[in-house]
């Protein structure tokens, strides 16, 4: 067990897959010795660099591309899109090329492919470099979509994506990388994906929370516990495969759902749990399903403006007194 | 200039009568109304798929477009399977799940049609990247044709295979028109291997209705991308015999143009002339491979009209591996 | 009053606005003589070529772009994306541009642009060729979505499209085009966004539908009514602004509720509709909601097979059936 | 070589100025906590945004890039609302919605700073189609690194621009990186105006860091698109002086380097002496002129601080027009 941070968790991953298998590559902007905008890949180009990790030109359609073509050749790749929202540059080889081949062609093709990507707000980095963009995947038929909360589970679910062999969108937010420290094994260990993990357990209300928000979730029930309201919290950690029985089991229990992401509410993630969990317990829902997530505007630069748009513990708190 | 064995010549000439008469046969298919979907046909190109083809090993690579039928067939694919797949059966190289513009053949190196404009490009950078890395010495061909090179995925594609001296040679098919577009009206410069110098890589244009000269050319620069010298552009000039579809109006181009084209610059009668004339094949053989041609062609239909449709149950498999 | 398609229709929308201001524009690929991939524009290149209507080079990015500055410097442009899939390349310029430039540059930028771009399967176009995408442009702040079903209404958003101020994503079942017929008035009219409209009205069932759906799901109420049900169906035209109160008012009454579009139902607009409605008019709700959508796979080539994906008369049925 | 005014060159000169000490204050701010988010300052390339921009008219065009602070004060933008936007006030350009990479002014032709490497390429398409529309002889400038110059988005800008022969100057200020990775590693041409063959239009490489030299030549380049002889590309060679954004630890280069081109060549030392030497104006105004210069950018820094930020209930606001 040593202490790791979200980046360190991931940085582990990629070092332990690159040693086992050497046809697992990595490349994107400024990755090697600048280490990745957010230090992921940092300390990793003196051992790989050139071998396993690539600097790449500015050229997100190129390096999506490359991803896809690498992968249906025998190597393994983990592309990184320095932020989610580059990541509409190179839509069509994510959507038309990565997620359908393998049906397009009768099954033929395996596209082992990660593409790991920061996102999200809370950095005053402005509306072109702070969306939530989860939801275009997961309407994607094709693509595995992982978004994870805490380092241990970066750690097992990007070893995971690595060895699946298909097109992965692996989402990571910005603000975890350095301000989450969690104890992690020595030893080896993946997270399958489809498997939710209860991060707080409870009994009167379940609240469904995806990264970031799973630690403003965490705290929001703290609070509420002195209200006498005691949340179990879901993260499903990857939104598709969905486990939707983790869910359900809960809500079965708690007859109460409120759903939280930063991305915007409208067309987000929360919809399809809302809409999943009343087409197959609507029974046991005792008051109206709730969603929490960004106020519909772009995310503002300035610091009090961004706060506005992005659901914080209040917002949680209030959702959850509502119902 | 290499040398080119009589065998290997007469094997081009096979390929490309191949190419001419599955596609007519395909087109014929389409008048029926036994094909559905938006079919195009590579008519008028042969020279350009079976001149580069005739250069690579089974084992390397080529990535297509939507008029793909043709790089398919020289690259060694099975006209059978293809048929069965535009035809939409569960034998075709697809299941009948891609169609017309989704053929692949990933064993001998068909990394797919391709519906997108454009779309193949990033990827033989990853295949180019690949071989690359896997030091196999396998060589990639991208095929794309005049209009894909006013994407911006064939600007980052060729820099980014520049940069990292990928063995790929990409190969622009100028058919003149990108569905109603004249090249002249869409395309910035006259010939579109000039745009190599945006790249630091060799350019080269030639008559694509020669086959012979395609070979030539194509064999210089699969032979450098395969010493790790870097990859290369070649435009083949040609001209797209029939509509962007079959069943293109054509409101845009003169039936005379095409007519010419046709009667004074059809590469197989070209090639054909060409080989009678030096004595490499004598006409009455010549005969006799149409002859054989067309029954590949009969056998491939029947195979593709004999068999089933994938049972509907089996529409949500080959999502995932 | 004259009958006209849905093609004709969108010409004579075009046309009219071409005629009423000479800074509204058509671009795209092949949209002059050979007058767009399902003829939308033919005809129109004699009196307009040139000077409002204009071939592009084959460049997404520089189509989006160009409405873009176009629409930022005094024009109304109306781009032309050849088919809805095609627009995953150029989705930094619809997304991070288009549909964010005024409230990033704080309200000082207008941006009267349209897309208008063909969607939808059933013709054997295959997987690139055949998606219906809307509910990303739904997650967008800054885009307004429209999915018009009918010529009369076509006619009337898309000129309504072209008035608005702002990124407008207009799309067109590429089956509507040539089949549907309709009297459409010789005067002029709009049809404002966020007004859907009750394509029949019906007691017992509340069935939403987008676009082709509107049809099939008339046909499948002809069908349930024989079954003694009678289906009341709402088509929002537009989904962004979407007309919560017309859903809600008709959910008050018939206490059930399907939604029934192309895309698949992961994540799908479907979701969302489900969700508001969940939302605000929960106590309302007689049974659980039910989705109709596309299986969650690409659009396969083969004619029994795209149709076992596309949903049809007979899911409707099924799902309004099993309330 | 064209004949400029001593007046005009003092204006440069003036412009030149602002930008460096608008910049060293945003620095300044950036270290202090008082800013927040990524900043890139244009600390070096201040002859760029200056002799390009002193060719254009108020009501030309301009797209700019994440490193924008010097192109918005080159067409003239005012560094108070400019700083009061870095802060995120209510006052700045943008309300403090924009932020640094946002700054726009559209009433004097400033169509956005853009976050988007190379996202201001096609926007500048469709401004100069505007222009050409409009029949206004307006012209566009489009600011792009050399890092964009790799992006898609430039080969279809350029393409399309050419095609349509639209009045838009493409300039490429290529100082040497992009983030940490230098041109030479990702950029497969020694000069990017190399590029400009692709289109069939005119390419020029200069010393951006000589802003006569820039100005001579955009002021033919902007001549020639006005008359509407269509775009070309002008790459200006610079050097980035900071880090990529400000706190950039820049481990991909040593401070040698960076010391050399500070000391060495810094364009607004090397415009300074030319004007003393040239006796155009004398060393004892310049003094006076960076004072001025200094006292704009506390009273910028000042209205800034002084201004509130917005109300938050007004920040879904600006949306929809
Ligand atoms: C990205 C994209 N844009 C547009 C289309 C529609 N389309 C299909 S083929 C074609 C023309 C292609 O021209 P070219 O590259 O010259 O190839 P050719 O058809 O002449 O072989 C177009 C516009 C597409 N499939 N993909
Ligand atoms: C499409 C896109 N990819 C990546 C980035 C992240 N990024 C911001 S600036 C930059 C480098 C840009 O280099 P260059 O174009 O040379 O401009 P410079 O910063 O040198 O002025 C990168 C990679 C981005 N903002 N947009
Ligand atoms: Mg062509
Ligand atoms: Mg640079």
């Amino acid at each position: 067990m040593a202490e790791k941070t979200f980046a360190e968790a991931l940085r582990e991953a990629i070092k332990e897959e690159f040693l086992r298998d050497e046809n697992v590559v990595l490349f994107g902007e400024d990755v090697g010795i600048h280490g990745g905008a957010f230090g992921v890949t940092r300390g990793l180009w003196d051992e790989f660099g050139g071998k396993q990790l690539f600097d790449t030109p500015l050229s997100e359609v190129a390096i999506a591309g490359t991803a896809v073509g690498a992968a249906m050749t025998g190597l393994r790749p983990i592309a990184e899109m320095m932020y989610l929202d580059f990541i509409t540059i190179a839509m069509d080889q994510v959507v038309n090329q990565a997620a359908k081949i393998r049906y397009m062609f009768g099954g033929k093709a395996k596209l082992p492919l990660v593409i790991r990507t920061p996102c999200g707000g809370g950095r005053g980095n402005a509306a072109q470099h702070s969306q939530s963009l989860e939801a275009w995947f997961v309407h994607v038929p094709g693509l595995k979509v992982v978004m994870p909360s805490t380092p241990y589970d970066a750690k097992g679910l990007l070893k995971t994506a690595i060895r699946d062999d298909n097109p992965v969108i692996f989402i990571e937010h910005k603000l975890l990388y350095g301000t989450i420290r969690q104890d992690i094994p020595s030893e080896e260990y993946l997270i399958p994906f489809g498997k939710g993990d209860i991060k707080r357990e409870g009994k009167d209300v379940t609240l469904v929370a995806t990264s970031l928000m799973v630690h403003k979730a965490l705290k929001a029930a703290d609070e509420l516990l002195k209200h006498g309201i005691n949340v179990e919290i879901i993260d499903p950690r990857t939104l598709f495969p969905l486990d939707k029985d983790i869910i359900i089991n809960s809500v079965k229990k708690t007859g109460r759902l409120v759903v939280v992401h930063e991305a915007p509410v409208r067309a987000g993630i929360g919809a399809e749990i809302v809409a999943m969990v009343t087409g197959e317990a609507f029974e046991y829902l005792d008051s109206p399903p709730r969603r929490v997530g960004g106020l519909h505007c772009p995310i503002p630069y300035e610091l009090e403006l961004e706060k506005e748009v992005i659901p914080d513990e209040e917002d949680i708190i209030n959702a959850v007194k509502s119902l | 200039m290499v040398e080119l064995s009589n065998e290997k010549m007469v094997d081009m000439f096979k390929t490309m009568l191949k190419i001419r008469h599955f596609e007519l046969r395909v087109k014929e298919l389409v008048l029926k109304g036994s094909i559905r979907g938006g079919v195009h046909l590579y008519l008028g190109e042969e020279a350009v798929a079976t001149g580069v083809c005739a250069c690579l090993k089974k084992d390397d690579y080529i990535t297509s477009t939507h008029r793909g039928h043709g790089h398919c067939i020289a690259k060694g694919g099975d006209i059978s399977r293809m048929m069965a797949e535009i035809l939409g059966k569960e034998t075709g190289y697809c299941k009948g799940k891609g169609g017309s513009m989704h053929i692949a053949d990933i064993d001998i190196g068909i990394l797919g049609a391709n519906g997108i404009v454009g779309g193949g490009l990033p990827i033989s950078v990853g295949a180019a990247f690949s071989c690359k890395k896997r030091k196999t010495h396998q060589v990639v061909v991208s095929f794309f044709g005049d209009g894909a090179s006013n994407q911006g995925s064939f600007h980052e594609s060729l820099n980014m295979a520049s940069v990292w001296k990928l063995p790929v040679v990409y190969v622009c098919e100028n058919n003149q028109y990108a569905v109603s577009t004249h090249v002249s009206k869409s395309t910035s410069v006259k010939d579109v291997s000039i745009r190599a110098s945006s790249y630091g890589i060799e350019g080269r244009s030639v008559d694509g209705n020669d086959v012979l000269t395609v070979y030539n050319t194509a064999k210089e620069l699969i032979d450098i991308a395969r010493q790790g010298k870097g990859p290369s552009l070649l435009e083949c000039k040609t001209y797209r015999w029939e509509g962007h579809y079959v069943g293109d109006p054509m409101a845009y181009r003169c039936k005379e143009d095409v007519d010419k084209q046709k009667s004074e610059n059809d590469p197989i009668v070209r090639f054909e002339g060409y080989m009678v004339n030096q004595k490499i094949v004598p006409a009455s053989e010549i005969e006799q491979i149409k002859k054989e041609t067309i029954d590949l062609v009969d056998k491939a239909e029947k195979f593709a009209h004999e068999s089933k449709v994938l049972p509907v149950e089996k529409v949500t498999e080959d999502i995932f591996a």
